[in-house]
């Protein structure tokens, strides 16, 4: 039953993947007029140097079949070649995905440690100031923008911190350039970029914890649990907090697209070599084969993120059952 | 000279533009950008002049072992030298791999695996290089003449057709034939005199054959070895590649120079200017090309030592001189483009824009090329009264509207840059500005970079574009000015046509004689000063910032990214 | 009420005399979806093949509990639904898919009140908006005109004529229900179906709206499809009573009869449950208890949808195995297996027909013999058997076997449940003792009481299944 | 009269509303008698389902703001809430009138059942279960073993709330709270629902509070009733007497107000004319005189009291105080 839904589901999300990337490609070219990807403003190159260069990549073919070329080659596993520095596409996106799973996992765990009791709070206390100040700090996530709070972050503390000669946290990349790489030290390039994502999934699920906390509390079943005259402590959190939750884990896997783009910012201010910040580079530079190929990754995470959530949700919701 | 440096603006273009998509400049530029500018009014050209003198090597003896870390905002894309044509990767191939040729700082040619610059035969057609003795690949094997013809072989042979190589046109058009009648000589045979044949293609970071040459033109596009050479013939060996942050190399024992100082170069990559500056505050860096903007931020860092020079890059504007065009109607007009450059305050431009990093231009050629004449027949200093007596005097007169016309044609056009570049926008608006006061009316718009590249060599519906050019060191200008580019996918997109300045571009390429092109070019620069079809604002200057435990450095005009014929001799005072 | 043209043309062949709304083998079934693509993996069978009469001027009460169907049956008559199959005929004519102005037209005679007035009237229009809504729909009066008949409407459904300015929300529950009745009552419907219209009320005020709507239907002769699940106001307020359990009418009566006399099990069950507020009454009731709950409309049973639940199938077959008759008073069966369906006796006849040896000359069914003796000769004539209702008198006694027998004949006994076969074999014995030769056995068996080995202790061959599937035996 | 298991006595809940306080429950007092069922009858918003959660301490938001509930000798409005939790689910349970909603969907039957006998008894997960699974077969659950492992959405309407009142019955409470436990249901459900609770009163001897709106519901399950309107009550006494000789107008009006299975012949209904009262805005005097056919003047004046009327019957009317006898125009 489940496979046959997963197929089902899987069938569908075809679908979703061919316009998805049909529609990144239409916007390429309408954006990039006769750009050559990799060429540049740059005296060596002459006119049939373009248009060579135009051939081999492809990009003299109408869009329609430039992408049925791509498709078919996709399909046959062949994501093709960078069009800027021809290594495979696939070697770009599984080189860059470990930074980014890295980043990104850090800061949904983090987002969820701190999140979730913050929002147990904010429900348990509606109007106190610890609910007062939830809210300022859910709202300040919402319109702090990240690369400015990421900005801040290595203002303080990489620049002014070292300037004071205090112990300083690295600004970029994901190890350090010299003699790095081991976990002391990668936990130390992560902390800067996993609070600033971390902060922004914080702001909104403590939010939504709340919310749907409220709600929960509000339900006739809490009050059976109270009738059982049990302490309130464990009604909200064994009754309360798991119904709480359902809904979250729908949030959290619409967050696993975030492993392509949900960091982009980040992984930009920070360098953080991942996958966001290949796919915003690439972009800018019309590398169509790398962006296409990312895209369909993405895409597929997505997908694989929504489904996982449908069926973590039905672990958790036993109401819900897939046929 | 190097064609393969001549990507190098467009790296820098592309960091600006992807950069501050996200606006991060503008807001620092609001906060600390703004401070920065109130005190460079108050005295920074002093200071500035104070930070100049630096880069020569100091007189301790250099100690064994240790690393750099240098800084690099741009991703670097591939490491073989043939396939490479950008400054990221050119930095980090030029560490790997030496060329047949090297440079120093002021541009002049030296031999690097050749023993010397040859001489050209007495036809110009023929170039004999000798190789050093006992030149080895980082694995033992001899480098012979097959290395370096197999390196060439890779961009003319048709064999290798398929190899994805950007050298391919010139080397194609270019190269007869290559020999090796014994392994230490290679005679290059040209099929026409060119002069700046030694350097534009002399500097090729030259592969190992017994590597690569068992591979198709195909192959090599994807070889393994272009993204982890595992032999070279430069100073520093590949050691990894972690994509995306950094490449780390390590110490080449068997170089030809001498094994380096330094056990480990690292190249990291940088979100931007401003982390990069950071990082060599912090000391996480201890190298790194500083942009003007962030210089103040730098000034006060004790362990920082940084120096500025001029590049081969220039910011020019240019007219669409078509006559099939409403603007070719307007700028087919001489005095309207002498005047409007007249009327350009170009001096306010560098200083406010780029916080007087850069030099207002006399002339078409950069500063760095030895045919570049200081004072060229015409000098455009800001002189308003001047540009409207020109406009007067060809008949523009100002309408009610207070904008100029002539003949029922307003002196009224657009403007395009690159959205993004902070510093092009800027220099939009003090044009719009300048132009305004003597009744000209001209209007921004940014477009994005691809479109604006497309704009210049393809569309060519605009009116004035405004863009930055990267020069190597051989003062030849054709690609922007000769009528030939005026063809679609061409440079030449202010469709400049001149039949005298067509044959001086083709005179001085056509012969080796060092004199008479520096005349010939001398006599370029005269006809483009009164020509002014796209006028240069100003001439780029490089700023390079490092650590002051760094030793041996000597950062200049050629030796900014890609050809460091002193690399080998950098060290660190602390041996870490 | 003045009649409007469009609505003479729907009355052309349709006397007074006949039903104002006729329902025929009505089906509404809803997809049921389900996965990504939402294909539709079965049906709902809400209304599953109903045949209803309404006659002018009368209120016909429909019972069910939640989900038989009964608000979906309303719906579909008055064609805010579309029917799956079946005919829907007003005044004579088949509207079951008229579309467009033909529709329209319809909407003038009929009209629906609402079970919640909370949810049922939008809280952005004032009452006069709502009221006047379908006046404007239908074009029946405008300006001063409309405004009097708005005024009109509230008047006559005992609200203040003030309050058309008013808003739904300053309004308590029987008052909106007021409301809404006021619409309904806008295009002069000859047909109203009223859907729960008391059961979100205060029982203070159920009576207040049950005693409006009488009142409105004496003084403009209307008709009700009165649809609830509380059978004491529907029995209080129809002239008939529909009863209604999973997509089918279960038994229809007048009110009276329905409750003094219920013929099905189904109906005797509902009208037990059904707490009476007297202390007297309601202790000495005898209660009959259903057991389990409704079955899925999705798959409804097989054979009798009440079967499920029915404390008298409870000693049957589950299944195929319907045909039964009553041990204990089985008025209701007869009532509507012998008396309302004879195609369905036809083939029961023919099942049984096929079952019987050829050889047999004549039927005996101590079980079933009242019943089928009458029609047993048919084998000798070829034709189905006809099945004659008699009342049973007894049990499992040879006296039942009433007719002539002749010595030697060749004889099949047909007996409907056996549950130990106790029955049969005194059955055969009796035969046997009058010299009949018993030549075969049909027997409907209940599974797991021994009945069969007993039976084959009597060494006579037997078809032990009377197999008649999916008989629509309700 | 021996001593009562529970003793309400002038309990007040107050509500605080935007529009201003509401007095939910004003001054309420009745008796429970071990093995008792009592009924307690009213509309919507009457104040019977906050009555019984002030007895739970559950009224939140509402405040208990008066009066006192005696249960086993101490004041369970004044007990700390740990005491309270010890009585809660322990000695008084409650089921609820939704059984759809009344259990947590994400935990199985068997384990919510089985949750007062963990609390309370300090049972472990396994005592537990089992003795929720008989409880669940004693409720009527047809093989409760595997159906206590369902959740509860595999469970019909009917079944959930056997399963309610099988936890409520678990740690066999000497009062058992049944407020609406019907309304959501099936008739015939109900039926089974009121059959079972019957049961449950006879064999555990639970006393039972059966709150309702449904008067035949009561006629059948109590031996006393309690008609509350507008926070108060109105009347009370053994079901038998209200029914057959209601004490107070608005019991006799309700009464002639719904229609009857057994009813004969049709006859109109005689509806209560009017609204129920708003309870920011009590009309003065009695509650109910605006809608009274025998009120007096008295009755807009000043509130009557709950006073012995007749042999068995309290009822709060100055009409039938004085002595008066409800008759039917």
């Amino acid at each position: 039953m489940l496979a046959k839904y997963v197929a089902r589901r899987f069938l569908a999300s075809l679908i979703v993947v061919l316009g998805v990337t049909a529609i990144t490609l239409a916007l390429m070219k309408t954006t990039s007029g006769s750009y050559v990807p990799g060429i540049d403003l740059n005296p060596a190159l002459r006119p049939e140097d373009i248009a060579r260069l135009r051939t081999q990549l492809g990009l003299d073919e109408p869009p329609q079949v430039w992408y049925a070329t791509w498709l078919w080659n996709v399909i046959h596993g062949d994501f093709g070649r960078s069009m800027i520095d021809g290594s495979r596409v696939t070697d770009h996106i599984f080189e860059r995905l470990p930074n980014t799973l890295e980043l990104t996992a850090t800061a949904i765990v983090i987002g969820v440690l701190v999140a979730v009791p913050l929002g147990v709070i904010g429900a348990l206390r509606r109007g106190s100031k610890a609910d007062h100040g939830l809210t300022v700090v859910s709202v300040a996530g919402f319109a702090v923008p990240q690369f400015w709070m990421g900005l801040m972050l290595i203002l303080i503390f990489s620049v002014t911190l070292e300037q004071h000669g205090l112990p300083w946290l690295p600004s970029s990349g994901a190890f350090s350039a010299f003699q790095g790489g081991d976990l002391l030290d990668r936990v130390q390039h992560l902390i800067l970029p996993a609070t600033v994502l971390s902060f922004f999934y914080t702001s909104t699920w403590s939010r939504f914890i709340r919310s749907s906390m409220l709600e929960v509390l509000s339900q006739d079943y809490i009050r059976t649990a109270r009738a059982k005259g049990m302490s309130e402590r464990r009604v909200v959190y064994l009754h309360g907090l798991r119904n709480a939750l359902i809904p979250l884990i729908t949030l959290i896997g619409l967050e696993l697209p975030g492993l392509v783009s949900g960091g982009l910012v980040v992984e930009v201010v920070f360098g953080w070599p991942g996958i966001g910040k290949l796919a915003f580079e690439r972009a800018l530079q019309y590398d169509y084969t790398t962006v296409m190929g990312v895209t369909f990754f993405a895409t597929l995470l997505v997908i694989a993120g929504n489904l996982l959530a449908d069926l973590l949700y039905g672990v958790l919701d036993p109401r819900i059952r897939y046929g | 000279m190097s064609r393969d440096e001549d990507a190098g603006d467009s790296g820098f273009e592309r960091f600006e533009h992807f950069l501050e998509q996200w606006s991060r400049r503008d807001f620092l530029k609001r906060t600390g950008g703004a401070a920065a500018y109130v005190a460079f009014l108050a005295g920074g050209v002093e200071f500035l002049e104070a930070c100049a003198g630096g880069g020569g090597t100091q007189s301790a003896t250099p100690k064994k072992g240790g690393h750099v870390v240098e800084g690099n905002i741009t991703d670097i894309r591939t490491l073989n030298s043939m396939l490479s044509s950008d400054t990221a990767s050119n930095q980090v191939i030029g560490l790997m791999f030496d060329g047949l040729l090297n440079q120093k700082k002021n541009g002049d040619l030296i031999g690097a695996i050749a023993q010397d610059v040859p001489k050209p035969s007495s036809d110009g057609l023929t170039y004999t290089f000798k190789l050093r003795d006992n030149l080895k690949w980082s694995d033992g094997q001899a480098i012979t003449a097959d290395d370096v013809k197999f390196t060439y072989a890779l961009a003319y042979d048709p064999q290798y057709k398929d190899f994805a190589s950007p050298r391919r046109g010139d080397l194609s058009k270019y190269i007869a034939s290559i020999d090796t009648p014994d392994p230490k000589t290679v005679v290059v045979k040209t099929t026409q005199v060119y002069a700046p044949f030694l350097a534009s293609h002399g500097l090729y970071g030259i592969l190992p054959k017994h590597v690569l040459g068992n591979l198709d033109g195909k192959a090599l596009n994807s070889a393994e070895f272009n993204s982890g050479p595992t032999v070279v013939n430069g100073p520093f060996k590949f050691k990894s590649w972690d994509k995306g942050q950094q490449v780390t190399l390590e110490r080449n024992d068997s170089y030809w120079g001498g094994a380096p100082y330094l056990d480990q170069w690292i190249v990291k990559v940088l979100p931007d200017s401003v982390a990069l500056t950071n990082q060599l505050k912090t000391g996480e860096l201890d190298i790194g090309p500083v942009d003007p903007g962030q210089f103040d931020n730098l000034k006060t860092t004790e362990s920082v030592t940084t120096t500025e020079f001029p590049v081969p890059t220039f910011t020019f504007y240019a007219y669409n001189l078509n006559p099939d065009t409403k603007a070719g109607k307007l700028f087919g007009d001489k005095a309207v483009r002498q005047a409007l450059l007249f009327a350009l305050n170009r001096k306010q431009i560098v200083d406010a824009v780029f916080f007087g990093h850069g030099k207002v231009a006399n002339s078409v050629e950069p500063p760095t090329s030895w045919a570049y004449k200081d004072k060229p027949k015409i000098l455009y200093t800001f002189d308003k009264a001047k540009a409207e007596s020109l406009l007067d005097g060809a008949g523009w007169a100002k309408g009610a509207d207070g904008i100029r016309a002539k003949g029922g044609l307003k002196l009224k056009f657009d403007m395009i840059t690159n959205a993004g570049n902070k510093q092009r926008e800027s220099m939009l608006q003090v044009m719009q500005q300048s132009w305004k006061d003597i009744g000209v009316e001209a209007t921004p718009s940014l477009i994005q970079f691809p479109q604006l590249v497309s704009q210049i060599v393809n569309i060519r519906t605009f009116d004035v574009f405004l863009v930055g050019f990267n020069w190597s060191n051989d003062p030849d200008e054709a690609p922007l000015y000769h009528s030939r580019n005026a063809v679609p996918g061409g440079f030449n997109g202010a469709d400049f046509k001149n039949d005298q300045v067509d044959s001086i571009l083709d005179q001085a390429l056509g012969t080796l004689d060092k004199a008479k092109r520096k005349q010939l070019y001398e006599q370029f620069q005269d006809i483009m000063s009164e020509e002014v079809p796209s006028p240069v604002v100003l001439f780029n200057t490089g700023i390079y910032g490092w650590n002051k435990r760094v030793q041996g450095t000597d950062f200049g005009s050629f030796n900014q990214f890609g050809n460091r014929p002193w690399a080998h001799t950098v060290w660190v005072t602390d041996g870490k | 009420m003045p009649e409007a043209a469009t609505a003479k043309h729907l009355t052309m062949a349709w006397t007074a005399n006949d039903p104002l709304l006729t329902v025929s083998d009505l089906k509404v079934w809803f997809p049921v979806a389900s996965g990504v693509m939402q294909r539709t993996v079965g049906h709902v069978h809400a209304v599953d093949g109903v045949d209803l009469e309404i006659r002018a001027g009368e209120t016909l009460g429909l019972v069910g509990e939640s989900g038989c169907g009964k608000s979906t049956l309303g719906r579909a008559a008055i064609r805010l639904l579309k029917p799956t199959g079946g005919t829907v005929h007003f005044k004579g004519e088949d509207i079951t898919s008229i579309r467009g102005e033909h529709l329209r037209a319809l909407r003038r005679e009929m009209a629906m009140i609402f079970q919640d007035p909370y949810a049922s009237l939008d809280p952005r229009q004032t009452v006069g908006d709502i009221i006047g809504e379908p006046i404007d729909v239908h074009g029946l009066a405008k300006g001063k005109e409309r405004q009097d008949r708005i005024r009109e409407l509230l008047r006559v459904v005992g609200m203040n004529p003030r309050f058309a300015d008013r808003y739904p929300h300053e309004f308590s529950g029987g008052q909106r229900q007021r409301i809404g009745i006021a619409r309904a009552l806008a295009v002069e419907p000859t047909f109203i179906v009223c859907d729960e219209p008391i059961s979100a009320l205060d029982v203070s005020i159920q009576a207040q709206i049950i005693n409006l709507l009488e009142n409105l239907q004496s003084k403009f002769k209307l008709t009700y499809l009165f649809i609830a699940h509380d059978l004491s106001v529907v029995k209080h307020i129809s002239n008939r009573v529909a009863v209604m359990y999973l997509g089918k009418i279960m038994e229809v009566a007048p009110g009276q009869q329905l409750y003094r006399r219920p013929r099905h099990p189904y109906t005797g069950s509902l009208l037990s449950a059904i707490p009476i507020p007297d202390p007297k009454v309601e202790l000495q009731r005898k209660r009959l208890i259903l057991q389990g709950d409704v079955a899925s409309p999705v798959n409804p049973p097989s054979g009798c949808r009440f079967r499920t639940r029915c404390p008298r199938a409870a000693s049957y077959l589950k299944g195929d195995f319907v045909l039964r008759s009553g041990r204990r008073s089985n008025r209701y069966f007869d009532k509507f297996l012998f008396e309302t369906d004879p195609a369905l006796l036809k083939r029961i006849g023919a099942e049984l027909a096929r079952l019987v040896p050829a050889e047999t000359q004549r039927l005996a069914a101590p079980e079933l013999g009242a019943v089928l003796l009458g029609g047993a000769v048919s084998l000798e004539t070829g034709l189905p058997l006809v099945l004659v209702r008699k009342e049973p008198k007894g049990y499992g006694t040879a006296k039942q076997l009433e007719g002539r027998f002749h010595a030697g004949e060749r004889v099949t006994v047909i007996e409907d449940v056996v549950t130990t076969g106790g029955d049969s074999l005194r059955s055969i014995e009796a035969l046997r003792a009058a010299e009949l030769d018993v030549i075969h056995l049909v027997v409907v068996l209940d599974r797991g009481e021994g009945g069969e080995e007993n039976i084959r202790e009597a060494r006579i061959p037997y078809s032990p299944l009377f197999r008649i599937q999916d008989l629509p035996l309700d | 009269m021996t001593q009562p298991l529970l003793e309400v006595s002038d309990l007040h809940t107050v509500f605080s509303t935007k529009e201003g306080m509401v007095k939910a429950v004003d001054g309420v007092s009745f008796e429970l008698h071990a093995g008792e069922t009592l009924g307690i009858v009213g509309e919507s918003g009457c104040g019977k389902s906050v009555t019984a959660l002030s007895i739970m301490r559950l009224q939140r938001p509402g405040r208990i703001v008066g009066g006192k509930v005696m249960f086993k000798g101490q004041d369970l409005t004044r007990v700390s809430e740990y005491e309270m939790r010890e009585v809660r689910g322990k000695e008084i349970a409650m089921i609820f009138q939704d059984p759809m909603t009344s259990l947590n969907p994400v935990y199985r039957v068997g384990w919510q059942v089985g949750e007062p006998t963990r609390l309370h008894g300090g049972w472990d997960a396994k005592k537990a279960l089992s003795s929720a699974v008989t409880m669940l077969a004693r409720v009527g659950i047809p093989s409760a073993a595997a159906r206590a492992k369902d959740y509860p959405h595999q469970f019909s309407g009917g079944m959930r709330q056997r399963a309610m009142i099988a936890m409520g019955l678990t740690t066999t409470p000497e009062v058992l709270i049944a407020d609406e436990p019907t309304t959501a249901l099936d008739v015939t459900i109900q039926a089974q629902i009121l059959d079972l609770l019957r049961d449950v009163n006879r064999e555990f001897g639970t006393a039972t509070i059966l709150i309702t709106h449904n008067l035949g519901v009561v006629a059948g399950m109590c031996q006393r009733l309690i008609v509350m309107y507008a926070g108060k009550i109105v009347e009370a006494g053994p079901t038998t007497d209200v029914f057959a000789n209601p004490k107070h107008p608005y019991t006799w009006s309700l009464l002639r107000s719904i229609p009857r299975l057994d009813a004969e012949r049709h006859e109109p209904l005689k509806p209560i004319e009017g609204l129920p009262p708003n309870l920011v805005d009590l009309p003065a005097g009695c509650s109910f005189h605006p809608r009274c056919v025998f009120k007096v003047d008295r009755c807009s004046r000043d509130t009557p009291a709950l006073l012995q009327v007749g042999d068995t019957q309290r009822s709060a009317c100055w009409v039938t105080q004085s002595g008066t006898e409800l008759k039917g125009a």
